[in-house]
């Protein structure tokens, strides 16, 4: 339980984050049609995942801390995914 | 402070001053600080009650104007589920007996125990104060824009509260479903855990994952109405309906909340006095789970009418439905616990019959509201009202009295007088079909909710449910009375009065501070009751009760 | 009035989906009465025969868990449940679908009042009259707060929203006067916003209509000189292709918005690219439509779109991809 | 210091302890995970509808200072994760210096902030009664289509409506992220005294590794907000 990661991951993944945003930054700058949002938001899942498995060490956790961190993402899916069911048959006049 | 180990002590005689009350860790003497709050606002929210179906006795407004019966029902949903009923179980019976029945000390985060309820009370004079600066008349449900827009009463205050004891929710939660996880006894499995244990960790989940959306949803109206924010405002092209969404994401999975503890209290007592063992212990247990999930996917239910998508309708109606078979499996559960048993009416066991009952019918009568074309007449009619009612007053609050009196010996250490025990039961039992049933037949019959005057037609049975309540009344008094009473005058009752299994009956009555003098190693499944055991005493007559124990 | 009706149990069936709303209700009350009953005769049975004090020689029972029984009482209550939710989905989804050739009225909620227009002109409050035997379809929009429109007698509800539209319908069976409520909680006279629904002969109807008031113009007229009042025929005349989507016909077509998506020009839609154009604009045309939130009252919103939709097809537009 | 002057009495050892600490935190997450998630959830809804007046309100946020807070953010998860490290391997000056850090970087993100807020005061894009997308002096390029004073047949007015939903989200966001960020500040303090206390060790170090995962987390939901709100077009 008491991992200690070395400083060299730190610093690797704290490097790809930074790239990350410098490529979320400059995706938003061109026109890439319907295909923005879901870019935008893969490259903030990419970087939330990285936070997450290294920073907050889940990487290193037991599965039941791993079954806990995905569960509240989980629920978040359940709500987005009926609300916006709803809305999207709504706005298509069903 | 004395030594809490000394021989003759328990949690409750351990110390006697004021101070040593307010700033207890004790997860029982948290528990008791919860009753004593949690029947206060039960006296509050039914007092509302009485007010308003004295008002509804005649078609016309006669007692109060329309403004004061706005306020009296919202103050009666506001504090009944939120201030009561949705802490009432497991703030109380699971505070004190989920670590007990674990085999643990403590809660994992005692301190955090406490300050959930100081939180809880910050919420709850909130409230109170809302209603004392005037009242709030927007319903339970806080529907924007009414609530965010029109209304000219202290929402944000009664919001506010709402949100408060919210946060009290999501930390008890937190804490029994860490401590069901890191502090139980050596030897005990999961599947030796009682269901009571299981329900609350299924509660536990609700009250997590749910609790927070109603808390932003919550402070997003405040915002609204306090900084002229403009999510919800159908002026600035807001959707009402997100709100409802929101609202109803939360609030739907809190109905579980409120009815699986009760379920918990109910599979304790079932089998003590059927002396028997649970039947089909695994599915009870799964089907809590199995609750708490699905309860998560059926929250447009509420929504039928409301402008919902047609589609979103009926994706949200067969789910419902789908929630309605573990519910099943529990009552067919606890009624086959009575096959081949050895029952003995009680007083406990009076109430957790009462509650399978009546938790039946309301159950059922939800299945008549999950039918999307008979919820398109009945929704927001007396139909909802009953319905609801029978599965909170008749199932959750029989649970909890039905708990109350088992554990009564546990708690206090004295026994509660039988005979004033079913007498209120069956006083409760009655007055309470009497109130509510007759809601059925109204609201079929189209009388709409939330109304202080109505068609002269819908008299008669207006004023038999006034007269029911009024029965109902007097049998939640007496309870209070003879429950106070056996403080000095009960007998004492010794560790185990029901002989009952499960690890809170292996210790003293009232338990230690630390419960157990020596951490128990679980060896059995839980209820290994034996029906041949016929010779159970009778506690009146129990000579051998140890003496001394109580205060 | 309404005393002389007295007391009952059930409402009365006044609409073509009362009874058979009524049907699945009665259903629903079997199944219940069955498991109810069931339950309360198993428990007290058993409570009885095995009862404490009683002592027999009983066996243990059998193992703890029968997977036969469990699986029985799982199906069984699903399978029921699933029958209604069959039978109530296909029942809503009629009540939700009003027919094509349903006479349309257009009902205004604020507090505490309903206000009707029939296309004839004729409006009223608090009342309706209803033709039976013909189905009638109320598009519904409140001013305020959300209220709800509920006749009992023909089972029916829907919401009434601020800043869209809702549509419910509806056909009288039997002629009467019946309760008409606001079920939904929308402020201190709540309780009052109810009033009459009058189902008639149509030829009582007929009658009815022709008593309006001499200077009533149809909700047609109205719309249209509202429609010049606020100028909106300077941009949307006969031949404005170019500039702006010409609104002859375009009614219930699929329009194809400047950003990719479809929608359906229903009500809603109409009532928003008017008061907020910027939302969905149309493929095709520049984004110049002045926004009008603020500017029209509900009840001339109705009008205008009344209007629109009044105004003859005019060929190949709106449906194109 | 020895590992059992830490255990609670109720708990019978650290690891016990460890366990059910993290466990708890974790939950609270999870918890805090569906607060915020509220409002992304009316955030999606609206900004389908209203995609136009989205952008349109986007514009007038400032992705430079957005992208900076962003870095700022990132450097100081970094900054914590590393100060666990310290405190994990015994490193009581390493865990001083990078906790301050830590606090130094949350600040900045703090002042920026605030920065932007009073610029949108400045505006008139609180939302609310004075809330007006036509008066102030902005910078956006896009105001010339906002300008209300040409004839009707010309104007292109955007409206306002949504937009004032926009901002309304970017401000209950934004100000809940704050918050979050300011108890996050306020918990680092009291680590930093403790720390400079030597409180923490390779045997005890449960709160700074908490705190960690508090502070990460609320990194992770900017990470969200950044793109959301700053970078629609
Ligand atoms: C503790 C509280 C509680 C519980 C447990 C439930 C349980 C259920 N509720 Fe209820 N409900 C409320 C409290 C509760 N409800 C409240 C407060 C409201 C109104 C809120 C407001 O508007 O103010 C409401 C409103 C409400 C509505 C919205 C109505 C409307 O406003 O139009 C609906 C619709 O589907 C519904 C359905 C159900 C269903 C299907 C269940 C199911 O979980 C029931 C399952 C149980 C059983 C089915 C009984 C046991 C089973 C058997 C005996 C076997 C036989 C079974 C079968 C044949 C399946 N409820
Ligand atoms: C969760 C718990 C809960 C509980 C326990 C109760 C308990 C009761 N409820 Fe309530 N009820 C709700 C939750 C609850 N209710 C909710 C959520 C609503 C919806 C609100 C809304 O629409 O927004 C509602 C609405 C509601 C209505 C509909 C109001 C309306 O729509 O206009 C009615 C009407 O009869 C009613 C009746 C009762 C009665 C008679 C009791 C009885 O069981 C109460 C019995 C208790 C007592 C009688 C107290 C005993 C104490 C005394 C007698 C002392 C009295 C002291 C003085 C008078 C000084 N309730
Ligand atoms: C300045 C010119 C102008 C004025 C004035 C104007 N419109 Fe428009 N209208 C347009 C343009 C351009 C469009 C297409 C772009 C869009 O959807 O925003 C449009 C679109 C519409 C649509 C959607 C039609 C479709 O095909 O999707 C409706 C309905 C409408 N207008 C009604 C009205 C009404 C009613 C008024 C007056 C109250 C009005 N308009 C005033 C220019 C105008
Ligand atoms: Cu309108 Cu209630
Ligand atoms: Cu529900």
């Amino acid at each position: 339980m008491h991992h200690v990661v070395e400083k060299k991951t730190y610093y690797i993944v704290s490097a790809w984050l930074m790239l990350l945003l410098v490529l979320t930054v400059a995706a938003a700058q061109r026109d890439l049609g319907a295909a923005n949002v879901p870019i935008a938001l893969a490259i903030a899942i990419a970087k939330a995942i990285l936070i997450v498995l290294f920073f907050m060490h889940v990487r290193y956790g037991s599965p039941l801390v791993r079954l806990f961190a995905a569960g509240g993402f989980f629920w978040l899916l359940i709500m987005l995914g009926f609300i916006l069911a709803d809305v999207q048959a709504r706005f298509s006049g069903w | 402070m004395t030594n809490p180990s000394a021989p003759g002590r328990n949690y409750l005689n351990v110390d006697y001053r004021f101070r040593s009350w307010l700033w207890t860790t004790d997860h029982k003497r948290i528990a008791i600080l919860y009753m004593i709050s949690v029947t206060l606002f039960f006296l509050v929210g039914g007092a509302a009650a009485v007010l308003f179906r004295l008002e509804l006795m005649t078609p016309r407004g006669d007692l109060v104007i329309a403004e004061t019966f706005n306020k009296l029902f919202t103050l009666h949903g506001v504090v009944m589920v939120f201030f009561f009923l949705i802490p009432a179980i497991p703030t109380v019976l699971g505070n004190f007996l989920l670590p007990m029945m674990l085999g643990a000390r403590d809660l994992a985060f005692p301190r955090l125990n406490l300050a959930s309820w100081y939180i809880f009370m910050t919420g709850g004079l909130l409230a109170i104060g809302s209603i004392i600066a005037g009242g709030v008349d927007t319903g339970w449900t806080f529907y924007t824009p009414y609530s965010s827009t029109y209304s000219n009463t202290n929402v944000m205050l009664a919001a506010l509260g709402a949100f408060v004891a919210g946060f009290s929710s999501i930390l008890t939660g937190l804490n029994f479903i860490v401590t069901t996880h890191t502090m139980r006894a050596p030897g005990m499995t999961w599947f030796r855990l009682p269901i009571f244990v299981w329900s609350h960790y299924a509660t536990s989940i609700i009250m997590v994952l749910g609790t927070p959306v109603i808390a932003i949803t919550l402070l997003l109206v405040a915002l609204e109405r306090g900084l002229g924010f403009g999510i919800f405002d159908p002026k600035l092209g807001g959707d009402p309906i997100l709100f409802q969404h929101l609202f109803w994401f939360y609030s739907h999975p809190a109905v579980y909340i409120m009815v699986l503890p009760a379920m918990g209290v109910v599979t304790e007592i079932v089998p003590c006095f059927a002396r028997n063992r649970l039947f089909g212990y695994t599915f009870v247990a799964f089907a809590s789970l199995a609750i708490a999930v699905i309860s998560f996917f059926v929250w447009g239910h509420h929504l039928f009418v409301s402008g919902q998508s047609i589609y979103a309708g009926m994706i949200f109606s067969v789910l419902s439905m789908l929630v309605a078979v573990p519910s099943a499996v529990k009552v067919f559960n606890w009624t086959a616990t009575l096959y081949r048993g050895s029952v003995s009416l009680d007083t406990p066991m009076l109430y957790a019959l009462g509650f399978i009952g009546l938790f039946t019918l309301g159950g059922l009568t939800g299945l008549f509201l999950a039918t999307l074309a008979i919820d398109v007449h009945v929704h927001d009619t007396y139909f909802i009202i009953a319905h609801f009612h029978y599965i909170m007053v008749g199932g959750t609050v029989m649970g909890y009295l039905g708990g109350i009196h088992f554990w009564w010996p546990k708690i206090t250490g004295r026994i509660y007088p039988e005979w004033w025990g079913r007498l209120s039961a069956g006083i409760i039992f009655i007055g309470f079909n009497l109130t509510f049933f007759p809601q059925f037949v109204l609201g079929y019959l189209g009388m709409p909710r939330r109304v202080h005057e109505y068609v002269d037609e819908f008299q008669v049975l207006n004023v038999m449910s006034s007269a029911g309540a009024s029965i109902l009344g007097v049998g939640y008094l007496i309870p209070l009375a003879y429950l106070i009473w056996s403080l000095r005058y009960g007998p004492v009752a010794g560790p185990n009065p029901w002989r009952a299994t499960g690890l809170e009956w292996q210790t003293q009555s009232p338990p230690t501070t630390f419960n157990f003098e020596t951490t128990p190693v679980v060896t059995e499944p839980p209820y290994h009751y034996d029906p041949g055991d016929f010779q159970m005493e009778r506690i009146e007559q129990s000579p051998g009760a140890v003496q001394g124990t109580a205060r | 009035m309404y005393m002389e009706e007295g007391f009952r149990l059930f409402p009365e069936q006044a609409s073509s989906v009362a009874p058979r709303v009524d049907a699945l209700y009665t259903f629903l009350l079997c199944v219940s009465g069955f498991f109810t009953v069931a339950i309360f005769v198993a428990i007290v049975y058993m409570a009885i025969k095995y009862r404490h004090g009683r002592p027999k020689d009983r066996p243990h029972p059998e193992p703890e868990q029968l997977w036969m029984l469990e699986i029985a009482w799982i199906v069984m209550p699903l399978a029921l449940t699933m029958v209604m939710f069959f039978w109530g989905a296909v029942l809503y989804f009629e009540i939700r679908t009003p027919p094509e050739d349903a006479i349309e009225l257009q009902v205004v909620g604020k507090q505490w009042m309903w206000k009707i227009y029939h296309p004839q002109g004729r409006s009223e409050i608090n009342e309706l009259h209803v033709p039976v035997g013909r189905p009638v379809r109320l598009r519904m929009i409140s001013e305020d707060v959300i209220h709800s429109f509920y006749v009992p007698a023909f089972r029916v509800k829907m919401d009434v929203l601020p800043g869209r539209y809702t549509t419910m319908w509806f056909e009288a069976t039997k002629p009467g006067e019946y309760h008409l409520f606001c079920a939904e909680y929308c402020g201190t006279e709540h309780a009052n916003m109810s009033g009459s629904v009058y189902a008639m002969t149509p030829a009582e109807y007929a009658e009815w209509l022709q008593g309006a008031p001499a200077e009533t113009e149809t909700a047609q007229t109205a719309g249209s000189k509202l429609f010049t009042q606020f100028r909106c025929h300077t941009c949307h005349h006969d031949d404005s292709e170019l500039r702006s989507p010409p609104l002859a016909g375009i009614f219930d077509k699929s329009i194809p918005l400047a950003d990719g998506r479809m929608v359906r020009a229903d009500d809603s839609y109409l009532r928003e690219s008017i008061v907020n154009p910027m939302a969905k604009v149309t493929a095709g045309f520049q984004p110049v439509m002045p926004a009008y939130q603020g500017q029209l009252t509900e009840e001339q919103l109705l009008l205008i779109i009344e209007y629109i939709k009044s105004l003859p097809p005019r060929g190949a537009r709106g449906d194109a991809s | 210091m020895t590992t059992e002057a830490h255990v609670a009495h109720h708990f019978d050892d650290a690891e016990q302890q460890y366990a059910a600490a993290n466990l708890g935190m974790w939950l609270f997450l999870a918890t805090e995970v569906l607060f915020f998630g509220g409002l992304f959830a009316g955030y999606a809804q609206y900004r389908y509808w209203y995609p136009t007046e989205f952008a349109a309100g986007s514009r007038r946020l400032d992705p430079t200072l957005g992208a900076i807070n962003t870095a700022v953010l990132l450097t100081s998860s970094l900054t914590m994760a590393l100060a666990v490290r310290a405190a994990q391997t015994n490193d009581r000056r390493g865990t001083v210096r990078l906790l301050a850090l830590t606090i130094v970087l949350g600040s900045v993100f703090l002042g920026v902030k605030a920065y932007e807020y009073y610029h949108k005061y400045d505006e008139n894009l609180i939302p609310g009664r004075s809330f007006s997308l036509s008066t102030g002096h902005g910078d956006s390029g896009d105001l010339t289509t906002l300008d209300s004073s040409r004839g009707v047949a010309e104007a292109r007015e955007i409206d306002e409506g949504p937009v004032q939903i926009f901002l309304s989200f970017y401000f209950a966001m934004t100000g809940l992220h704050a918050a979050h960020m300011v108890i996050g500040i306020g918990l680092l303090g009291a680590l930093l005294a403790a720390a400079r206390r030597g409180a923490f060790s390779s045997d005890y170090f449960t709160p700074v590794e908490m705190t960690g995962l508090y502070w990460h987390f609320v990194d992770i939901v900017w990470v969200f907000l950044f793109p959301l709100l700053y970078l629609i077009r």
